[in-house]
């Protein structure tokens, strides 16, 4: 059975390593932040402007003063600290933060994501994704395995305007765990419960690499 | 101690004029300088470049220039939720530039630090990077950004002093510093002024030395964009 | 919240090795790491290029390593009162590089800020500039700078906390800021050691991110190389 | 009669306009601090880390943090900041300081400035000279007329390594005033009490443009 949101969101936590400041996107990774493994210190950065982040307020202790990325009202943790927009974007091209993990549209199979723009339609704008993108050592994409219109979007090349080139390292979908491996493409690591490599080949468009046994996710 | 102290708003905009480039500090909602929007807005000046990371809302923020059509191009990271915005950007009256967020923040940092050009990976490979410089720097690839050039730069802050020393709180802080540094005029609105000597001169954001203009905002609306909250059990 | 407490200098230098490059805050004496430059000369690893804007004086800061002969190269801006130094430089034993001091603080920053390089004007036309490229901008000449490379970068703040988070005092703030952001391994010695949740989170120079390991100094004996008074009536 | 150190401080000190961010360097400089004029707000900038930096001191209450460029313990006014060596640099290659004042081995007739380096002798470093003359818009150069051999510090073109090209605009000496047009050379614009325009043409190497009267100094 393909994962829901919150599967995705799980899974993705055990990729986290202790003592790594991490960066969240907007939806499914923000999820993330609930599932961190026990006796594993992380620290969230939020790009404008704080690490340390903590949960939501209490109801009526939410503070204009204090959002996330999303703009949506968090609070600070112990040992947290605010910055400014440069200092917060010196730390992501320093790769100071070790995990970033966003949305995407659409993964190419030497790793190029496209995530901020579709020709056409209303364009909102990159925000910080270029930026996190091009400097971060390890990108983990959180996305659907296929569109609304159940097409892939892992595919030999993105149609989209990217936002990055050759930057992502794993996608995890509803579907499966690929690494990407920019000579032999999206390498198949693990199947969601119950999702046959059968189903994860058929909506996989990009070169897909399936080497012996591939093992279900553990959640 | 050069006095940086001016009476209200209206004063603080002495100056501004039709199509000037404006920086207004701020992420979203937070930490935007509502009285100097409100005193541009009532000055009626047209034509403007303004540098924002995020282009308001409906009826708040920047989107009160864009209601009164006092907005010429819009650069920015991301450009939200604004219906106004996005009608007379597909109509043609709006020119936007979309500029990756932490160029946005390096641009107006180099600005106010005397750095005409800085190289950055952010946007290689994307149409960001198109008719930029290309170099490659410890094999990784790398665009030539520029910085910014601001007629005026409106930020806000949390406390001031008179001599223009700024202190920002929380993550309202965002764009603000960088975007007082580079301002070639740059005015200041905090919640609380007071007379020089009572900051901790240590805990100072912004030295007065880069502030041109400062005043206690009439008030303050602060609203909340997404108000997320736990629910007390 | 990630911690960065270790228990003394030894520990906080553990890994520094023979021809490392590494950096250490501090104008003259004021603000320097003093426990940690200690260890490195306990250590007795040689070979070092170390990257400070002085080079201390004789039997105190960075002197102390020189006297051992652990530095093969000083980059520096002002190398001031030292006699010791005076005789390796002209012996031809120790290297120096002098750099502006602007430009030496924006190569520390550009280096912790994820810039590779960066124009500035500092230094055109003089033989700071040679072999280096030239560029104008608003019909200014402007050089190349790069960022830094530091395998170690030793700073002293005034507190600091669990989670490696740096207030500064004063002017002892310095060079030190960039400098721990610039470090591959950034080792920080405080005068106060407090638990997370303690220091403001709106006052904090260097979040913690940039720092990683925190001690709170044994001894610092905060020399004051020109002592200028008032006298009083 | 040649001014001495002091009295090419007070005349620097006439040049301060009320506002100005100003920069002394090491020496005759500043000394220009003691003699502002009435009824001008001046704040001093040194380039470690300060604005609004005070006098010395009183004895027993130096603090070793709070020291200038030139080392010396100093004291903060109401309204002080204390910032990194990347901002002061940056205020200063910004344009935000109105004026540098800083003494000089040499200076050529189109305001270029040696006074770091004189090869053969041990040479301690430029500091913060060269991003200070590089984008200062307006330097004076304090400095005897003369070095100790009796020869002329004003050149036509500077003989030791230069700090910077092109950037003085005026310079001080124990005997004149002398604005530098970069198309004429010096432009004799005052004398020193008693000092005889033929004694300033005597000892000026570089291009002297010497037009109608020349005013003596008013202390």
């Amino acid at each position: 059975m393909a994962l829901d949101k919150n599967g995705i969101a799980q899974r993705i936590a055990q990729e986290l390593q202790d003592r790594w400041y991490v960066n969240l996107g907007i939806g499914i990774p923000t999820l993330v932040a609930n599932y961190i493994p026990e006796g594993i210190d992380i620290e969230f950065q939020s790009e404008n402007g704080i690490l340390g982040m903590g949960p939501f307020p209490w109801e009526g202790e939410e503070n204009a003063d204090l959002i996330n990325a999303g703009k949506q009202t968090i609070t600070a943790l112990p040992g947290a600290s605010f910055f400014d927009s440069a200092t917060s974007f010196g730390m992501i091209r320093a790769q100071k933060v070790q995990l970033t993990v966003l949305g995407a549209m659409e993964v190419s199979e030497t790793g190029d994501i496209a995530n901020w723009k579709i020709p056409g339609k209303m364009v909102k704008g990159m925000g910080g994704a270029m930026d996190l993108v091009a400097s971060a050592e390890n990108i983990i994409v959180a996305m659907q395995h296929t569109n609304r219109a159940g097409e892939s979007k892992l595919l030999p090349a993105c149609s989209l305007p990217l936002t990055g080139v050759g930057c992502v390292k794993k996608v995890v979908t509803d579907l499966a765990v690929l690494a990407i491996d920019p000579l032999r493409g999206f390498v198949l690591l693990e199947r969601a419960p119950g999702v046959s490599v059968e189903d994860i080949v058929a909506k996989t468009a990009g070169r897909l690499v399936v080497e012996g046994d591939i093992p279900e996710m553990k959640l | 101690m050069i006095q940086k102290v001016v009476p209200n708003a209206e004063a603080a905009v002495e100056g501004i004029a039709d199509d000037m480039t404006m920086m207004f500090g701020g992420f979203g909602l937070c930490g935007i300088p509502e009285n100097a929007i409100a005193a541009v807005r009532a000055k009626g000046v047209k034509g403007l470049t303004c540098i924002s990371n995020n282009a308001g809302v409906d009826g708040f923020g920047l989107g009160l220039l864009l209601e009164t059509r006092q907005v010429k191009k819009m650069i920015s990271s991301y450009v939200g939720e604004n219906d106004e915005f996005e009608r007379q950007m597909l109509s043609g009256e709006l020119e936007v530039e979309l500029i990756p967020q932490g160029t946005l923040a390096e641009r107006c940092r180099a600005a106010g630090a005397g750095i005409p050009a800085f190289f950055t990976p952010a946007g290689f490979g994307t149409e960001v990077a198109e008719g930029k410089e290309v170099r490659h720097f410890n094999g990784k690839p790398h665009i030539l950004e520029h910085a910014f050039d601001a007629d005026f730069a409106f930020v806000k802050a949390w406390k001031g002093d008179e001599a223009g020393n700024l202190i920002f709180k929380g993550t309202a802080r965002n764009f603000n510093p960088m975007m007082a540094m580079a301002g070639k005029i740059t005015v200041a609105e905090v919640e609380e002024l007071v007379p020089a000597g009572q900051l901790d001169p240590n805990a100072i954001h912004v030295p007065g030395i880069f502030v041109h203009r400062i005043f206690e905002g009439a008030h303050f609306e602060k609203r909340i964009e997404q108000r997320t909250v736990r629910p007390r059990a």
